[in-house]
């Protein structure tokens, strides 16, 4: 369940690029219906089951709906499911639809539509989040408007995930092996016209749509005609691009976020609450990893704020919790308690103490993905490691690379190389992303204790929230003390939007889905 | 003729088969388990790693692999990429016209530019012409076509400010096209020089002045349609490092190519787009060499006639 | 044919100089040259290689390459303009129309990317304002005065579908199409085979008689002078040294350089009486007994297709068998393609016969292993015809000269030094030579080198593949001379393959005439070369120029290619074998 | 780039036999690219051995001086985003850089020599299937045999080395086996046969010393396309990872800050080309040095 990966690709930027608007002074602002949202890279899939990254997720946003949805404070609400109750034991749940409800092929979106979507997510090619769905093991249409799902066991995140848009429901008319590359019947704002791959995606409104649970005022459809979603790689294009109004919501490079702010033309919309969180984990099946002082070193040798100042300029903030701001059970002072304030002579200390010196470096590689300027930080972290120390060689890699690495590093005790460690970022709605991190088997087969184990299986079948949140706290501070899970970092930069001035009201909910309903375009 | 065209098709068809092989080979030469490597991206258990191998057939003999491989690529299936789970085909193909549209341009440019330069700095051998050509040249050959882009960037796009470079319409392949061009350009003079140097000391030019047949006609009759064969016959080597510089050109003007392509699925070891990519280009350089040494058979009557 | 001497002469060079580079690498290529040429007469321009003999006539029509040759100084009255200061424009317009010129090289001399039509025609095009039309038929005209056939094919043909002498044919009816005043020939049949060259200088010669056209005939060739030049001017290193009829330079030369050469050229029938090559030693090794013999060799050449070999090929070698004793020479002529070179690489087993048997010394070299056939090389060297490539050009002359005793471990140390540099001595090079590498020595010293190599392991065979027609005749002289005494003072058997029949009469005693692959007349020098019984030995023997301006040749034997018997051998006379 | 031009080398350079060393230094030296190439060259030899005097501050330094510094007379070229001398890590560069030259070259030499050797000496369809395998390697161009390497053992600045190496074989293979076959073609060769000369003589004193000026030509100018293919990599950030001062590397991180640093982009840039005209000068010189008609051109 590799959730919402940041799955940019590498991208070379282009600042010629900027002319590229400079010039094209006759493609300023279209026609006033249509709003251009430019983006670093392009969807993989338009399959709610087929890819993972937050580019996709933001796209199926538009085009599909779910069953709850949150509110701005990151909370499940009724969206197409009127309501729901739950067994006293937890395993069964029923959702009642709203009525009226239309797919975009005119068809009208029932419980068999619901029943279609959570079996294809466990279908023979099964959703890429399926264990995200939960121990989900029936689901029963109990009519046309009313649907059943059974669980194994408790499941704490399930209700959450209901409001992801990883459970996007799939109208069950999308049999066309065309979906998902070509073709997308949704429920959802938009309905989708094209999809020219590495280039747009063009959306119509959906006149038919209802919002029941989403976050803004707008009731009804979208109050403009055409959503265009354009890839536009390069930061410098991006802004030259909104600056002639070619393009009305992208991006900027971070490094003119200063600037456009103290110009005022375009609005900086940033994204809080993204529920994403960058931290160090550790390749623990052999050294020097094995070692905690190791892993403390490392934690005590990092100075996040300084590296993330000089980077992204206040524009991210330190995240001393496993688990993001906004997710239930983020609490930085809590998290803090047991956290490690850079400390680079206790660093040395310890890597005294374990036989290394100035002489005999500790040598390790550092995995960090592409994009983001992450390979900066990277690179910062590196000075500051190799100051105590610490020799960790940089390998820049795709996440999807990543992640196999690091499972892979951490299933190869016996490789006489040493052990990695690496910048992973994860971005989820619920603590619940801890339990699939490291309950063994664990995501990376990384880091586990039969102990953790349990504390984690808590978290799960505790519902009642107080409960809950001890429990998720007893976990954080067992990863932190075990500094098997250091929290560095929010990204905010890479979620900030400018927004051309006659764009009103565009909104970013929770957990990074932006939330085009309330936007009016005023005639240019 | 006939016989030269087979010949060159043939050729061109035992590049693609090697190619398949070496695709084949290719992701066995990986350390570790091609299955895990592609698919063992960690929400895929042990099993379903088992049923990607069966259906992708990686528990076969590699022998029986490569065969359900040319099976399926000889029905157009280059397999699906990793990423998005789309067919490899698909992509490639939307992504080409942008490829080569700019290696066109390219190539003209190359030609027009190199060979003008390559056959003045031939004819006006030895004088100042000659050499600030050759200076002009050699120095363009040591450019990095990435740096050139950067520098071009750099003056007209942000300087300047009179080309553009995003945007996809045609004002957009200037720079791009004039990158990968000048830096073709300056091999292809190189070329054409000594190619015209050599025609020159010919006893047949020599006749031709013997004649007593003004200087042009010697020149564009006599010398310059001889030169022509054998720098024609680099153009299709020419072609290829074309196709091979878009690769980096593509990626310093973020132009939408199969270049920019190949390096983002390196970059996601996405193994499937990288065979087809690889694969891919192969085709497209064989087909391209076949067409210019037919169009090279054509101005060589030796060839033509035989 | 001396004609009109009265009128005054269409062309006089006076004190031409020509130099090439500048400054300290400076050098005269030709000096105060001065000449007149008559209407109508055939002037000869004579030496050897670097004597200056084309670049003085490049010079009248300003083909030296501008940059590097330099016109230093003289005049060239042609119709009263100086040839030498004409600017460059009317220079052009006398060019290819008043005075043409044809080349050595037929094969490289036309364009190849044009047909034949065009190249005919673009010269009458440019300086006689004639439409393509006309033009045209005065090109079909000129090709079948040339006595090319199917003249319509031949004007929509390419060069390369033409063989060399169509091609010479060719590049005279481009020269004479324009009627011109003066034809320069750059040594026109040097790149021929004997029978093509003597086609080629009878056609010269006839269309002489019908345009009168001067014709300026630069050759080395001794024999071709005499054939065709009135008047000779004999040039040696830049300079003329003797200029006058060809009567009196032949009979009685002036400067010494003039008889120097006369001596060397090798004249077909000065040996005609003798049974046996002219003794240059006290004591001939007599010819011994039976030391090489082969027979039914067959050899096919394939063409190398783009991956497998194509079918079909050309026959180089078909049932080719001989005999050779101890100390004597058996020659072999033949034209190019003949496969006399085949054969001779073919007893040293240079390549893989497809069939036949070759006996070198009791032993059957086709059976040999590769040990046994490196030890067999021992027996048997060969000298090649270009004595520079045949050189490894990164190896001392010494150590070349010591290889194949390395080789064969014969010598080593001091010993082999010595041995060295005896063969220095013997093969007439100074021994502090020893140290050169092979560009550092002449023509004529790179082929003693090679003999001294062959020397070394005192073989008792050397194949001599054309070992002297790379040399000027001066130097070919003392080549052979050398080979001679080697042959009587060591009893060395040559395999002596050679195009010239002057030189093969000189040195073999016995003579095989190959033609397309087989041997058509086998037998005792006297025997083939004074009463041939073969057509085409007859048609050899009649093409070969006489360096004597009174002993013209007769008209050529016409030889149909199809009818000439090409079978088995039978004996006609004692061990004289004729193909049947 | 000396592609495609193969064939024109080989017999360029095979066709005359006559280069000695003696006369070759001096002929290098009187040939303008030879004697700028050999300069050019040396300081880059130079300022690879004497880095750590020459250069003013620590390569990897950050804050060396502020952020984003344009060139000063503290300064020279400017510094980077963490406030490195730029000066300092070109002048480390050269290191990095010498080293690609050299591995990579080394790899594809030998091995395109012996595949080359073997190929052309030992004729029929050893050589024959051999030379198609290169020819369809060669027609792949170098970098997307070089991509494939990569694909197949990951990024970094050896294995862009290595992948460089064996990008190029084709090409040195080519022109050995066409230098090869010219030399076996000439008489001397044959002659070397009729004296007796056995395999080990014939391929070590009679081929390789006619074939060794080729490739030191053909060398030198591969170096400059290994640098350049090797700055390539590194610039699509295929090959050296941080904190290499590797000149393409840097040329890279600098894009993002063309417009607010343009020195960053500038200076490694001239690096690069700069050395690869140095080779490619030198490359010429040697070749003209070894073939005197190459002069009079």
């Amino acid at each position: 369940m590799e959730i919402r990966l940041l799955r940019d690709v590498w991208r070379p930027p282009v600042l010629g690029a900027a002319l590229a608007g400079t010039m094209a002074l006759g493609g300023a602002c279209a026609t006033a219906q249509e709003l251009v949202w430019a983006r670093y890279g392009d969807i993989d899939s338009l399959d709610p089951h087929r890819a993972t990254s937050t580019l996709s997720m933001q796209v199926w946003d538009q085009i599909y709906d779910t069953l709850l949805a949150f509110d701005m404070d990151g909370n499940p609400q009724p969206n197409l499911a009127s309501g729901n109750e739950a067994s006293e034991d937890g395993l069964v749940y029923t959702f009642t639809l709203n009525e009226g409800i239309m797919c975009h092929d005119g068809t009208p979106f029932d419980a068999n539509d619901v029943k279609f979507t959570i079996d294809r997510a466990f279908g023979d090619t099964p959703s890429l989040t399926k264990t995200s769905w939960g121990p989900i093991s029936d689901v029963t249409v109990v009519d046309d408007l009313t649907v059943q799902v059974t669980l194994e066991s408790k499941f704490g995140a399930f209700l959450p995930f209901l409001a992801d848009s990883f459970s996007s429901m799939v109208c069950d008319t999308n049999t066309a092996d065309t979906f998902g590359s070509s073709t997308a019947i949704g429920s959802g704002p938009f309905k989708l016209v094209e999809w020219v791959k590495g280039d747009e995606i063009v959306l119509d409104a959906n006149p038919d749509f209802k919002n029941f649970g989403k976050p803004v005022e707008n009731a009804g459809p979208p109050m403009f005609d055409r959503l265009i979603v354009r890839t536009v790689p390069e930061p410098q294009t991006r802004l030259a691009a909104l600056r002639t109004g070619e393009v009305q919501i992208a991006e900027p490079p971070f490094d003119d976020i200063e600037a456009i702010k103290s110009e005022g033309e375009l609005d900086i919309v940033v994204a809080d609450n993204t529920g994403q969180n960058v931290f160090w984990e550790f390749t623990i099946s052999r050294p020097p990893f094995d070692d905690i002082r190791a892993r403390q070193a490392v934690a005590y040798a990092t100075d996040a704020q300084m590296a993330i100042d000089i980077i992204y300029g206040g524009l991210s903030q330190r995240e001393w919790c496993p688990i993001a701001r906004g997710v239930f059970g983020n609490d930085q002072e809590f998290c803090k308690q047991f956290g490690y304030e850079y400390n680079p002579e206790k660093a040395m200390e310890l890597l005294a103490e374990m036989g290394f010196g100035p002489d005999n470096p500790l040598e390790t590689t550092m995995f960090v993905w592409t994009g983001g300027n992450r390979h900066k930080l990277a690179e910062i972290f590196q000075a500051q490691l190799a100051q105590v120390g610490i020799k960790a060689a940089i390998e820049i890699m795709d996440i999807g690379t990543m992640n196999a690495r690091v499972k892979e590093q951490n299933e190869s005790p016996d490789d006489p190389s040493p052990g990695t460690f690496d910048m992973m970022t994860w971005s989820w709605y619920d603590p619940d992303i801890l339990y699939q991190l490291w309950h063994s088997p664990g995501a990376y087969s990384g880091f586990q204790t039969p102990e953790l184990d349990a504390m984690l299986e808590e978290t799960r079948t505790t519902i009642e929230p107080e409960a809950r949140l001890e429990k998720v706290q007893a976990v954080i501070q067992y990863l932190m003390e075990n500094a098997a899970h250091v929290g560095l970092y929010t990204p905010g930069w890479e979620w900030v939007f400018a927004v051309r001035p006659e764009v009103e009201g565009f909104k970013i909910g929770p957990f990074l889905h932006p939330i085009f309903l309330d936007v009016t375009l005023e005639e240019g | 003729m006939a016989r030269f065209i087979l010949q060159r098709l043939m050729a061109a068809l035992v590049t693609i088969w090697i190619a398949t092989i070496a695709v084949t080979i290719l992701i066995h030469l990986v350390p570790g388990d091609p299955v895990r490597i592609m698919y063992g991206s960690f929400q895929t258990t042990p099993e379903e790693l088992e049923a990607i191998r069966v259906r992708l057939g990686l528990d076969q003999p590699i022998w029986r692999q490569y065969l359900m491989y040319l099976g399926r690529l000889l029905h157009g299936d280059f397999g699906n990429s990793i990423v998005g789970d789309q067919p490899v085909i698909d992509i490639l193909m939307t992504r080409f016209p942008s490829t080569l549209a700019l290696t066109l341009s390219s190539l003209f440019i190359a030609v027009v530019v190199g060979m003008s330069l390559g056959f003045l700095a031939a004819y006006k051998r030895g004088t100042w012409v000659d050499v600030s050509a050759m200076v002009l040249a050699i120095v363009g050959v040591s450019m990095p076509h990435f740096w050139l882009g950067l520098l071009l960037l750099f003056l007209f796009a942000l300087q300047l400010q009179w080309l553009p470079v995003a945007g996809g319409d045609w004002r957009s392949l200037i720079l791009p096209a004039l990158t990968l061009g000048l830096a073709n350009a300056a091999v292809l003079a190189r070329l054409t020089r000594s190619a015209m140097i050599d025609i020159f000391d010919q006893d047949f030019v020599r006749t031709a002045h013997a004649k007593g047949l003004p200087k042009s006609i010697v020149l564009y009759r006599h010398a310059l349609r001889s030169g022509l064969v054998p720098v024609v016959s680099m153009l299709g080597l020419q072609f290829a490092y074309l196709m091979g510089g878009a690769i980096v050109v593509e990626n310093v003007f973020a132009w939408n190519g199969v270049g920019r392509l190949a390096i983002e699925a390196v970059f996601a070891r996405d193994y499937p787009l990288i065979q087809g990519f690889i694969l891919f280009f192969a085709i497209i350089v064989a087909l391209a060499s076949v067409v210019i040494d037919v169009a090279y058979a054509f101005l060589d009557p030796r060839i033509r006639y035989s | 044919m001396t004609t009109t001497h009265q009128t005054g002469p269409i062309l006089s060079v006076r004190d031409l100089t020509v130099s090439f580079g500048r400054g300290a690498g400076r050098n005269i290529a030709v000096q105060d040259l001065s000449y007149d040429l008559l209407p109508g007469e055939t002037l000869a321009i004579v030496g050897e290689s670097g004597s200056g003999k084309s670049v003085s006539s490049m010079a009248l029509l300003g083909l030296l390459p501008p940059r590097s040759a330099n016109v230093e100084s003289g005049t060239a009255m042609f119709q009263d303009k100086d040839l030498l200061s004409l600017p460059d424009a009317q220079l052009r317009g006398l060019r290819g129309d008043r005075i043409t010129m044809i080349f050595q090289e037929p094969m490289t001399s036309l364009t190849p990317v044009l047909r034949i039509g065009r190249q005919l025609t673009e010269a009458l095009i440019e300086h006689k304002g004639m439409g393509q039309a006309d033009a045209n038929a005065r090109a079909r005209e000129m090709l079948a005065l040339v006595g090319l056939d199917e003249v319509d094919r031949r004007m929509r043909q390419f060069p390369h579908e033409l063989s060399g002498g169509m091609r010479q044919r060719v590049m005279i009816a481009m020269a004479m199409a324009a009627d011109p005043a003066i034809l320069i020939a750059d040594e026109p049949t040097t790149a021929l085979d004997v029978t093509v060259q003597a086609q080629i200088l009878d056609l010269m010669r006839d269309l002489q008689s019908r345009f009168g056209t001067s014709i300026i005939l630069i050759t080395h060739d001794m024999g071709v002078v005499a054939e065709m030049a009135d008047r000779v001017v004999v040039m040696n290193r830049g300079r003329k040294v003797e200029e006058g009829p060809v009567a009196d330079i032949f009979s009685n030369p002036q400067d010494h350089y003039t008889r120097k050469l006369l001596d060397a050229v090798p004249r077909l029938g000065a040996y005609a009486t003798a049974a046996a090559p002219r003794s240059v030693v006290d004591k001939p090794t007599p010819v011994g007994k039976s030391l090489v013999h082969t027979e039914g060799m067959n050899k096919t050449f394939h063409e190398g297709g783009w991956f497998w070999k194509k079918g079909g090929g050309t026959a180089a070698m078909q049932d080719v068998g001989f005999d050779l004793n101890a100390a004597e020479t058996l020659a072999i002529v033949g034209e190019s393609g003949s496969g006399k070179s085949t054969t001779g690489r073919a007893v040293l087993r240079l390549l893989e016969l497809d069939s036949g048997t070759v006996i070198v010394d009791g032993m059957d070299v086709r059976g040999y292993g590769k040990a046994g056939l490196r030890q067999a090389r021992r027996q048997m060297q060969m000298i090649f015809q270009d004595p520079f490539a045949s050189l490894n050009p990164r190896i001392s002359a010494g150590r070349l000269v010591a290889e194949p005793m390395v080789i064969h471990g014969l010598a080593s140390g001091g010993e082999l030094q010595d041995r060295v540099e005896e063969l220095f001595r013997r093969v007439g090079l100074e021994a502090d030579h020893i140290r050169r590498f092979p560009h550092e020595f002449s023509g004529g010293q790179r082929q003693r080198l090679s003999i001294a190599r062959a020397l070394s392991v005192n073989p008792k065979l050397i194949v001599a593949d054309e070992p002297t027609s790379a040399l000027d005749v001066s130097v070919q002289a003392q080549v052979l001379e050398l080979m001679l005494e080697l042959q009587q003072s060591l009893g060395l058997a040559y395999l002596f393959i050679s195009h010239d029949m002057a030189v093969v009469e000189e040195m073999a005693h016995r003579v095989a005439v190959m033609r397309r692959g087989r041997i058509v007349e086998i037998g005792p020098r006297k025997a083939v070369l004074n009463d041939p019984q073969h057509a085409y030995t007859r048609a050899l023997l009649a093409a070969v120029p006489v360096p004597d301006p009174d002993r013209t040749r007769g008209t050529l034997p016409v030889i149909d290619a199809g009818t000439l018997p090409m079978g088995a051998l039978a004996e006609v006379a004692p061990d004289h074998l004729v193909a049947q | 780039m000396v592609h495609g031009t193969t064939a024109e080398l080989a017999d360029d350079l095979a066709t005359n036999g006559s280069a000695r060393s003696r006369g070759f230094w001096r002929a290098l030296l009187a040939s303008p690219s030879g004697m700028i190439g050999l300069a050019i060259v040396g300081l880059l030899v130079f300022s690879a051995l004497a880095a750590p005097l020459l250069a003013p501050f620590d390569p990897l330094r950050m804050a060396a001086g502020p952020r984003l510094d344009p060139p000063s007379a503290a300064h020279w070229m400017g510094t980077d985003d963490f406030g490195r001398d730029v000066l300092s890590r070109i002048i480390y560069g050269a290191r990095l850089t010498l080293q690609i030259g050299v591995i990579a070259v080394g790899i594809s030499l030998t091995c395109g020599l012996l595949l080359g050797l073997v190929a052309g000496y030992s004729s029929g369809w050893t050589e024959r299937i051999l030379m198609r395998l290169v020819d369809v390697l060669f027609s792949f161009t170098e970098i997307v045999i070089a991509l494939a390497c990569l694909a197949i053992f990951g990024v970094g600045l050896t294995n862009a080395m290595i992948a460089i190496g064996i990008a190029s074989i084709p090409f040195y293979a080519r022109v050995t086996h066409s230098v090869v076959l010219v030399e076996k073609g000439k008489p001397y060769f044959e002659a070397a046969i009729a004296a007796g000369a056995g395999h080990g003589r014939l391929i070590f004193l009679h081929l390789l010393p006619n074939v060794i000026p080729t490739l030191i030509v053909i060398g030198t100018l591969g170096v400059s396309t290994a640098v350049l293919a090797a700055a390539g990599l590194s610039f699509l950030g295929l090959g050296a990872q941080p904190p290499q001062p590797e000149w393409g590397f840097m040329l890279s991180s600098s894009r993002d800050l063309i417009s607010r640093a343009p020195w960053m982009m500038i200076f490694p840039g001239l690096a690069i080309a700069i050395t690869v005209l140095g080779f490619n000068l030198l490359g010429d010189g040697v070749r003209e040095a070894l073939d005197p008609r190459q002069r009079q051109r």
